[in-house]
Formats: structure tokens, C-alpha cells, sequence
């Protein structure tokens, strides 16, 4: 807590349903991004580059796999004598039994002992499923300049797609006004982005009385917020300007990928000054065999490729046979594709194979094909 | 767990890459893109359940001492077990006071500390991967005073040039260890790799610095035929001595062959080493690439064939790499032609260059320069 | 896993409540012990210097600061590559909703996809609350040389205590042939230890089992272990000889802590090679005043003496004030005994201070006493 | 965070402590029983945000490179921040040619790629406790362009002997960086730390490796007083310079007074350092002990008055220690007397020896000296 004064929670309790079997064994948080990460590591990352030491990760469901791999904390340098990454479940206590999350504000609600175990001024509240870059001590350094009990980081998004978010209106000094909970007719295109800087003291106030309202749903957007306005709290909206993608469903979390092979892309993950860390594979280089052909790809080590690639993303040991053609697709970890496939617009779940000379998916569908049993071809 | 300790030796005296060894030890050489060569006995050592490893170093250590930290991604416990670097300065005068013996004695102290009964010293020159509790089983099984390890192999006459070879009786009792002076192509390799008990080590250690400074390991062995049991015990598998340039680039390039690279990289005994978190490698519009190992962290705008690309490397629009071993943070710069090349780290190669060596004679690029 | 292929698994849930105030705000094995210890660093560092890569702790109460205590374990430097320690709380899956853990055996049933996830041949479950050194390798071999399905470790108790214990009756070559749990009229000493090796495939089935039998209480001693005799599969007992002591009361606790005093002590820890790992204070070394005497003490840095220590343990950051006097005591992190108090027989906990003048304890009470609240005096 | 990067300076050249420095660098010289000097500066450091630190060795690095590891236990964070150990061998023909500039100059590469804006510069000999972010911003807020640390003393006739001494004008302006001669009690001691630009700190290294390979870098900054604005900033509290085995033994000594010790350690910035999981101490039947520190892992059946005793050490019965600083695991034998003794490391005193020497010229016993 020496750095910044300020301990992150990521809200990481997420079943995940829409990425269906994606999360049937692991929590939303752990799913696979972008060839070698998973989606947790962009908040855990973005806290070790902005000097965050302490991280709570708030889980309760299927948190076996997310437990192993954030803690300790030591992919992410999080692991030196005072920081750390905790998960931390619901629990048994000496006067309360064994309860689940009743929702985002109460997960923090029930970890009031660990948060004041650390005695920070400032709380930084995390969602553990969106892609992005950010530097919350900018954005701390803000809420201290504008004296705020809570500071809302906020995107601008198409009008006309404002009616899908969290809006919130606010003055001409970026105070905030109003919050509308996805607003039939929006106000203003400023849109949560669900990461919340709260001075701790105000919230753990704020904390306690909802623990006690019968009415409460307990829940950041719907009764915190709206408390914090109701009381004439200081919240103001903080711009962030890059990109930024909640990878919520299989068609997003497709479209996630594809970015990083647009030359365009904002999300740079070449950044020397902002790294994102993960687990590191022990594998080869990726091995590119003499009758391949790669052409628009972005590919880890470990992967091994003999057949042709064609705008897509490949992770840590996939495999494409000869003469198998992988297009607009993404091969998850260990995703096999044999000899003479074709798999096209789709994403290949982690250690799915798909036999040889199958054909999958289709290049005018309109939703991503999600492959997440082996497809059992001419073998 | 094993009993006993692990040893990487320091360079051998009589070895010397032109040009990549001015910047770091053999040892610390970047192998196959994301790799060192110290990777190899340090990860084989800690799959057979050796954690206390003694990495021996006489020059810049800093490389070196960066990339092993304190040894968590070899999967050395570091409270019960522990990698340590142990210095000792070469001579200045004259590399022949350089020896092995020179670096143990230098630290006798430390070693002489050491709990285990048993060590395990593996060379800093060489790729290959060893089972050394296996070894150090069939050493114990044998009775023998000291066990070598040792590589059959038929192309000795041009290469491994600077290797010893074994002379072995039927019973692979070992009657001689002279350098390979390649007059035939079948030899017996010694792949300068022992084990004994350490007291022995220490006792012959010491006896060697007694009778002269330029004294090596190997010599004070062939000394004692008489008086003790030494053995051969062969490998086998991939296995590459990097003596000098040429077999630097020809270690690199045989193993981009995945049937090579499965000799080494097996599922059961990985080889670790250090990340350094680069995001994947992007393929832009215009690549080709055939027949090569690419690291991560690249961009990749024009032909690579044949080639092993280290991580963060640029290949820029136009660009054709044929049989080159890149390092680390090159930027290859439009329409550059290299063939036979090797390019060390941050180099930075524009104006439409053509580099074109001979395979049996590759070129060499230094770190940081600009072309 | 490489190491030996065995997984530990350290049942830590217990609320611990016999420890009375102690284990109000943390779980039984993160109670102090000896100075600097907790008590789970005992199985801790003997899985770290047994070579176990992998640890899993079981817990649903109070797992915050176990949780932040042991996770990551780089105390016990099990933090490499592929080690680690997991704290494994009940959690909610894709099939299941959330639910405390039901009895020791079912504590591992509700996490088999975790053991499965390591692949490992043995596993070995171990007690949070027991002080003792061993090392568990030498028992897996025992283990493997008798071909056993399940190796139970045994130590002789004195015949009138046997009925206190859970009793092993063996064979002549040690083959368990019937389990007493407090037998009246005990046909053996040998005490189980509640420490097991099984092999893994043998109890996953056995456990598999086990859920479904709605008779169970789904616990080791009295569930699975008397389901294995019946099957007749092979049990052997493993005699252990040296310390161990079950620190379960304040009484149990103190007098561990005393027999550290005693110079015929077999519990050394000061044995270079098997230390027992713990938290570093960041603190001094320990400083004795001027007008001190110290007259056999176990003493840790950043414990403060000014007045005088009789058979005492002293934890990190305790305060003994000028003329104050601490006569067969401990003193837990941080506790202060105020210049002039005196305390005897007694067990000052965390942070706990104990005013100027006051008297503490007495040197003829049957039990210890137990200092939990401050106690004020002529400050 | 501060936008700074951070130099522990190499071993000063005109420093010798007798004996102890045989065996490690002064900056990994064991303090107060459980430290090392180097904590001081990392600590500090590391508390005052600054997480990319660099510690300059020349002699041998081994049993500095183990205490630092990888910076973990000092709160820096191995992925954003970094702990390096930085190498440059001394030249062995005259100590005068090792210079401070020199071991930057042969890092030069290394200090050129630091991304922040500045550099604080502490030196590895002195004991204190400094907020290095608080310093940065005075010396930015104060617009000069290098700011030197110094605090005020008034006992330097007979210490700081080795060290400098600044002039100052009324706007701290420095007019003078001179050897302090002992010509006055009151006198203004130069801390051997600077803060400046990283730009400015290259410019003064390279100029002065060109004038003379002599000189040091407070020699290139003598020569800038007109041109450029150097200040000092002054320092308050507990701070000891190690310049030889006298103020290394009255450091020592002096820290047992807890209103001493008070300065350096206090809870808000903790001095960190590299545990060795020792057990606590026993105090046996017999021990008599009186206003000292004892650290873990001894066990005392004697007498200790007025003395710091490290690690591990064993005070036999009838062993009586007065005014001694005990190095990690000696053994201090039955009815053995010491007073005004420094005892280096795995001693072992036997034969109720006596070893009584003066407070003013305290006796030294080498590494695992038998006496």
C-alpha cells in the first residue's frame, strides 16, 4: 500500500452464460484473449503499471482455476513483500455463516475487514471482464484534484447505442447529475465504464447502511450511485479516450481478437512502457512449417503451423495440418485443426480438434461459430 | 531427489564465438529465439530434482545474473533449494590460467559447504537435454569412481572441433581424453560432463590447482586411469557443441526441423527460461513466411525463409531473410536482403542492405549497430 | 508436480473454537506459535522441504487472512513456475450451487477437479493444527515399498491416553486391520495422526462413492477410512517418533510454546536443514534494555524488553515495560506489558496490553490464562 | 511516483575498512545483526516510489547479488521495476583509476535507455534514512540544477575523516566539495548523493571520463560552479558514514539506544532486508544480558552487555561479551572474555581466550578464524 495509497477490487464473480461453454469450467474472467492472455490479466496488469499493490479479486463461482491462476500474484510482479492478489470468496465468519455475493456493492460489503486490514484512502472498483489500457493513478490523480468521493471512468459512445448503457449526465465541470440505467432516451453519450474510485471512508459508510436496507438490491448501479446522488455526494465522470471492449459474448469476444490484427488497432500490445503480463508457456517459438502460408495473423509460441492461415488469431499450442485452412477464426489454446480442415468465422475452444477435412463454420454467417466439442472428421 | 549438486562450468578456456562473446558469456547466449544456452542444463537439472546449482562465471555476469534471477522459473524452491552465481575473476595475463579448476578453487569454500554427496558438473557450451538423475542412478549402479558422458556421432571431422573425445574399453572403462583433431568422422564425443562424489571432486580439484595453474578438470581425470574407475555412459539424442560461429548458426538452424526440436522439447522435462511478457507476433499483410521458428513480440511485413527471428524483431516491407539467426530487437529494414547472416540484438540494418555470406562461412552483425 | 508426484491437501476449516478469542477474527491455522510461527507453517514447510510442489488449503472460515497469508507461497518459496500454494474455499459451478464443506472427506470431493487438474499419483492430507516436523517424502516411500492404498501415520501415546485417540490396530508387518476412533478399552497405543497418503485413483473413487451415500457424514475417520477396511484394501500405519503436539486449546497452546524453554526440546528449530518458513518482520532485532534480565526465554526481533522474562516466550513487536515482570508466559505479536504490571501463567494475545501495574495470571491456576481484551491499569 | 531512477554508487575508492572488506563489498557488510548496508538506500528508495534501482559493484558481487535477489523483499515490483546489479571490474594496477565515473561509463549503455527524467544518486557506505521523493521535489521546486545532501556535524575533528565537505553560500548555493581535514568539530558533510537530470548526470560522466581517468564525478561538479546552479539540501537525524573499522563498530554500538535507532527505523518506511527464516533466540539458564541487540537464531548461556550480536551466534557458558559487534554464526566458547571486539562471521573463539582491546581502536577477528 506504500505506492499510491489505493487498493483495487475486481468484481470477477461473473458465470459468464453468454460466452457459454467457454465458462462452463472456468469463471468469465479467466477465458482466453488475444493469443496468450486471459481477459483478467488486462485489470491486473493495468494495477501493477499504475502502481496498485494490493488487488482483490471478488469470485464465487467456479474460482478453482481463477484462484491458481492470479494467486500469488507473481505474473503480474504483484507478488514482492506488501502487494498481492487475493481472492477472496464468500466466507464463513465468527457471527455470520457461509452466504453468497447478493451483488457488486455487497461483495465489497462482506470484505470490509480485508479492505481496512490494508487502511487505504481510496478504493478502485474493477470489472474483471473488459479489454482495455488504463492508468487508474491518472485517473486517481483526478479524483483528488476534483476532491470527488467518487470518480466514474466514463466513455463517449455512438447515440445511438447509448440506450445499451449506463449513461451518465454531467454538468459543464464533468460533475455528475444524473445516472440512467440504460436510458430509453439518453441524455448524453458518456458511458459507464464500470471502474469506480471511491475515497474509502465515504464508501464504507455508504457500505454499511446498504447492508442494512431491506430494499437494496446491493448493487453499485442500482442503489449505490443513486444513494451517493441522492445525498449530494461529489461524483464526477472521468474521460477515457482509447479502446475499450467488453468481451461479454462469443460474437465480442470474436470481434475482440480480430481487432489485434487490424492495423488500425488502438489496443497496442507492443507497448514496452505498458506491458500486459500472463502465464508464460514453456514452448518453442511458433514453428511456421516450409509449405505454410501466413498471411493477416497474430500468433503466440507455441502454436505450430503447416497449413495456411488467413486473418486469424492463434494461441498457445494450436496446430494447423497440412493443407487445413484457417480463416477469420481464432484456434484457442490447443486448438488442433488436421490435415485439409477449413474453419471459418468461428472460435475454436481450448483443446478442441477438429478431424481432419471437416469443414466448419461458414464465411456468411451471422453469428461466430462457437466449436467447443471435437469435430470428428476422416481420421 | 537427487543427491547431489549441480555445477554449470564456466566457459571453456579454448572457446571463443567471434564477435557474440564480447557482449556476454557463452552461457548467456540467446538460443533459438526465446532461449539461452543455460536454459539447457539448468532446466535438465531441475527436472531431475537437483535445486542446488552452482552457475560458474569469469566475465560480465550481469546478463547472466538477470536472466536466472533467483531461479522460480527453473522451479528451484528458492527456501530449500537454491541457484546460485559464483564469480571468480578471469586472468587478465593470459586465458590459459582460465581454468575450471581456477573457478572451483575460487569458491572451495562454498562448495565444500554443499550437503549432497554427489555432484553433477555440465558444461555452459552445449545443447542437449539429460535426464541427470538417471545419470547419476547408473553411476551409482555402476560402481564407478567417475562417469562421463559421452556422444557417438559421425561428422566429427568437421565438426566439434574443439570437444575431447573418449577412449573407451569394452567395459566403456575410459582410457583416454584427448581433443578431436578430426581425423575420422566417427568419434566418441565427450560431452565434457561428469559425475562423482563430491569429495572427490574437491580432492581432485584441489590436486590439480597443486600441480599447475593451467590444470584442468579433464587433465587431472586422465591422470588418475590408474588409480580410478572411470566409466563412459552414453547419450543420446540431439546434441550440439557451440564452439564458434559456424556451429552457433548451425545449432539454430537444425533445430527449426521439428523432429529435431522433439529430441530436446519433450512435454515430461520442459526447458524454461525467463519471459519477458512480448505480446504474440503479428503477421501484416504482404508476409511470408516459410520453414522457420518465429519468437514473439515480432511484426512481420516481408519473407522469412529458413530463418530462427528472436523476440521484438521488425522484418519490414520487402525484406527477404533467408538462413539467418536473428537476436532480439533487430529492425530488418525495407527491401534488406540477408542470407547466412547472424544478427546480433538491436541491430539495425536499412538502406535496402544486401548481406550474403556463405553458409559454411555466415556473417555476423554486432549488437546495437547500424547498417 | 514434477518433483514426486504427490499433491498435499491440508484440511484448515476449523473455527478452532476450543482456542476460545484467539480464532475470533482468524482461522486456527493462522494462530501464532514459538515466537514468529503460525501454526500452518509447520505442514507448510514440511511440504516445502518434503519437495511437494503443491498445496492446497481447505477452508470456509475466516479465509481472509489465511488467504492472505498463504497465498502465493513464496514464504515456503512455493511460488516457482509450477508451484503453489491454493486456498480452496466451497465455490459455486456450473452444476452446483454454493455449499459449506459437509466433513473432511467431502472437502476434497468438492474440489477432485482440482487435484485432477495436477494429475498427481498420491495425495497426501494433512491437519492445519498440529506442530511437528516430518518429512513426508520418506513416508511416501514407505508408502510405495508397501504397495499400499492408504499409509496412515501412527505415534505410540501412553496406554491410559490411547482412549483420547483415534487407535490403529496393525498387524505384525503394520497392515492397519481395524481403526478405533476413542476406543474404551484400546487394543493398541498407536494414536493416528491424521495424516494420510493415499493413492489418488484408490480415494477419487472411494470419494466418488462417498457423495453418493446419503448415510455418509462424508468424513475420513469415520466414513472413508472404515469403507476401505471393509473393501480390504490395503492400510499400513507409518510410525513417526518425534515432536508433535495438537495445539487445539489454550492450554495445548501454551504448553507447545513452553516446551520450546525446555533445552531436552525435540522440536529444534534450528535445524538448518529443515527449517520451518514463516512472515518476515520488517523490525529490529530484539532489544534488552539496560535494566533487563532475561533469565530462559525464547525470544523473537522486534520484541522490546526493558523489564524481566522468566521461562517466557516473546513474540514479535511485544513490550516488556521498566519493572515489569512476565513469569511463564507468552506474549503474542505486539502485546505490551506495561512498566511495573506482572504476568504469569498466562497468554497475552495480539496486541493486547496489559497496564501499568496490573496482575495478570497466577502461578498456582489450573488452567492458563487467556488475555484477549486489554486490561487497564494506573496509566 | 517519482520520475527518477536510482544509483547506488560504487565502493568509494579512498574507503578501507580493515579486514571485513577482504570479504565483501562495504555495501553487503552486515549491520545492526540482521542488515546489510545496502538496505538502507534500497529501502529508502524503493519507499519513496522509486522502483528502477541500480547498484554499481566492482569486487566480487556473489554475496551481493544473493541478499538483493530479485528486489522482491524491498517492495519492487520485478515487472514495471527492476534491481540491477551493475558490473565493472576494478582495475587491479591502482585503485586510484577506480572511479565512480568509471563504473558508469561502463554501464553507459545501460544508463542512457532509463525512461525517467531523473537520477538520485546515494552512496553505499553511509547509514541513513532519507525520503527520496521528498528530495526530488525540492531540488525541482528549487529550479537548481544538481542538489547535493549534507548534514550539519559537530564532531568531525574526529569523524567523517573520509568524507567531504561542502561550502555553502547564504542560498545554499555550493561553493566548495573538499576532503573534510579535521580542522573543525563544526563542519558540513557532503552525503555523497545527488539528484539531477539523467541528461545532465550522462553529460558530467562522459566529460569527466574524457578529462582524466582519475576523476570522480564530485570532481566534474567542482569544476561546474559557475556554470551551473548546484545547492545542498540539508538532512536531519541519524546518519553514520563506514569509512573504517572504528566508525564501523561506534555505528553498531551507537544504534543499541532505542532513541537512536529511533531515526532510522520508523514504521512508515521500514528499513527491508533478506530474511534467512532463522528461529528466534533462546536464552538459557545462566544468561545475562543488559542493553544490547540480539538478533534471531542465537542461543545465549553467557554474559552480553552493551553489544550487537548477529545471526545464529552461540554465547557459551561463562562467555562474557562487552562492547562487541558479533557477526552472523560465531561461537563465542566457554569463559571466553571479548571487549571492544568486532568478531566477522563463522568465528569460532575457543580456549577461554581473552580478547581485550581499547573502545578507540577495536579488535578485529577475520572469517572463520579458529582461535
Amino acid at each position: 500500500m506504500s505506492q499510491n495509497n489505493m487498493l483495487a477490487m475486481i468484481l470477477a464473480g461473473g458465470r459468464g452464460s453468454r460466452l457459454k461453454d467457454l465458462t462452463n469450467k472456468v469463471a468469465k474472467p479467466a477465458v482466453s484473449f488475444g493469443g496468450k492472455y486471459r481477459i483478467i490479466d488486462f485489470p491486473l496488469s493495468n494495477c501493477a503499471n499504475s502502481h496498485i499493490d494490493i488487488v482483490g479479486v471478488l469470485t464465487q463461482y467456479e474460482s478453482v482455476l481463477l484462484n491458481s491462476y492470479v494467486a500469488g500474484g507473481g505474473r503480474w510482479g504483484l507478488d514482492t513483500r506488501d502487494s498481492g492478489v487475493f481472492v477472496l470468496p464468500p466466507r464463513e465468519k465468527a457471527d455470520t455463516g457461509l452466504d453468497v455475493y447478493r451483488g457488486t456493492a455487497d461483495a465489497i460489503s462482506q470484505n470490509i475487514d480485508f479492505v481496512d486490514s490494508y487502511n487505504p484512502e481510496y478504493i478502485l472498483v474493477l470489472s474483471g471482464d473488459h479489454i482495455y489500457k488504463m492508468n487508474y493513478e491518472e485517473m486517481l490523480q483526478y479524483h483528488k484534484d476534483q476532491n470527488a468521493d467518487l470518480t466514474v471512468a466514463v466513455r463517449p459512445v455512438p447515440w445511438k447505442e447509448a440506450p445499451r448503457f449506463g449513461i451518465m449526465n454531467t454538468d459543464d465541470e464533468g460533475r455528475i447529475t444524473e445516472f440512467q440505467e440504460k436510458p430509453k432516451e439518453p441524455k448524453s453519450n458518456l458511458a459507464s465504464m464500470g471502474i469506480y474510485i471511491f475515497t474509502w471512508k465515504t464508501l464504507r459508510k455508504a457500505l454499511v447502511a446498504d447492508m442494512k436496507n431491506p430494499d437494496s438490491s446491493h448493487d453499485f448501479g442500482n442503489d449505490v450511485i443513486p444513494a451517493f446522488l441522492n445525498e449530494g455526494k461529489k461524483l464526477v465522470a472521468y474521460r477515457f479516450e482509447g479502446y475499450w471492449k467488453d468481451v461479454g459474448t462469443i460474437d465480442s469476444l470474436w470481434e475482440a481478437n480480430m481487432d489485434l490484427l487490424d492495423s488500425k488497432n488502438e489496443l497496442n500490445l507492443n507497448d514496452p512502457g505498458w506491458k500486459i503480463y500472463t502465464e508464460d508457456a514453456s514452448a518453442l517459438p511458433q514453428y511456421i512449417g516450409p509449405d505454410a502460408s501466413v498471411d493477416v495473423a497474430y500468433i503466440t509460441q507455441g502454436a505450430h503451423v503447416e497449413g495456411s492461415v488467413k486473418k486469424s488469431v492463434l494461441f498457445t499450442g494450436s496446430y494447423i495440418g497440412k493443407g487445413a485452412k484457417v480463416i477469420d477464426s481464432v484456434l484457442m489454446p490447443g486448438a488442433r485443426v488436421e490435415d485439409g480442415a477449413v474453419v471459418t468465422r468461428a472460435l475454436v475452444a481450448n483443446n478442441v480438434k477438429i478431424g481432419k477435412n471437416c469443414v466448419v463454420g461458414s464465411a456468411d454467417s451471422e453469428n461466430i461459430t462457437l466449436v467447443a466439442k471435437n469435430v470428428k472428421g476422416d481420421d | 531427489m537427487a543427491n547431489a549438486f549441480g555445477i554449470v562450468a564456466p566457459s571453456k578456456r579454448n572457446i571463443h564465438v567471434e564477435g557474440m562473446q564480447d557482449y556476454r558469456p557463452l552461457a548467456a547466449f540467446s538460443f533459438l529465439g526465446r532461449y539461452r544456452i543455460i536454459d539447457f542444463p539448468i532446466s535438465c537439472m531441475s527436472n531431475s530434482g537437483i535445486d542446488h546449482i552452482q552457475v560458474y562465471v569469469t566475465s560480465n555476469p550481469r546478463s547472466l545474473a538477470e536472466h536466472l534471477g533467483s531461479g522460480r522459473h527453473y522451479n528451484i524452491n528458492s527456501k530449500h533449494g537454491k541457484l546460485q552465481l559464483l564469480f571468480s575473476t578471469a586472468s587478465s595475463e593470459n586465458d590459459i590460467y582460465n581454468t575450471d579448476v581456477r573457478s572451483y578453487m575460487d569458491n572451495i569454500e562454498i562448495i565444500q559447504r554443499m550437503n549432497q554427496e554427489y555432484v553433477v558438473i555440465a558444461p555452459s557450451y552445449m545443447v542437449f537435454a539429460q535426464d541427470y538423475d538417471a545419470l547419476l542412478n547408473d553411476h551409482i549402479e555402476s560402481g564407478a569412481d567417475i562417469s562421463l558422458l559421452y556422444q557417438r556421432v559421425d561428422n566429427a571431422k568437421e565438426h566439434y572441433l574443439d570437444c575431447d573425445v573418449l577412449t573407451l574399453n569394452k567395459q566403456k572403462g575410459v582410457l583416454s581424453i584427448e581433443p578431436n583433431l578430426g581425423t575420422a568422422n566417427n568419434k566418441t564425443i565427450f560431452m565434457d560432463t561428469y559425475v562423482m562424489k563430491k569429495d572427490l571432486f574437491i580432492t581432485l580439484v584441489k590436486e590439480a590447482s597443486k600441480i599447475s595453474s593451467m590444470y584442468t578438470l579433464s587433465q587431472i581425470i586422465s591422470e588418475k586411469f590408474n588409480e580410478l574407475d572411470v566409466r563412459g555412459i552414453q547419450h543420446k539424442g540431439f546434441c550440439a557443441a557451440i564452439t564458434d560461429l559456424k556451429s552457433y548458426f548451425d545449432a539454430n538452424l537444425e533445430l527449426i526441423k521439428p523432429e529435431q526440436a522433439d529430441q530436446l522439447f519433450n512435454g515430461d522435462a520442459p526447458i524454461y527460461t525467463r519471459t519477458t511478457d512480448s505480446c504474440p507476433t503479428k503477421y501484416c499483410d504482404g508476409a511470408v513466411v516459410r520453414n522457420s521458428l518465429i519468437s514473439n513480440g515480432c511484426t512481420i511485413k516481408g519473407t522469412v525463409e529458413n530463418s530462427v527471428i528472436g523476440r521484438g524483431v521488425n522484418i519490414n516491407e520487402g525484406a527477404v531473410v533467408r538462413n539467418c539467426v536473428i537476436l532480439a530487437y533487430s529492425d530488418i529494414g525495407k527491401n534488406v536482403e540477408l542470407e547466412n547472416q547472424v544478427i546480433d540484438k538491436w541491430a539495425k540494418i536499412g538502406h535496402e542492405a544486401k548481406l550474403i555470406a556463405d553458409a559454411d562461412k555466415p556473417g555476423y552483425i554486432k549488437r546495437n549497430d547500424v547498417l
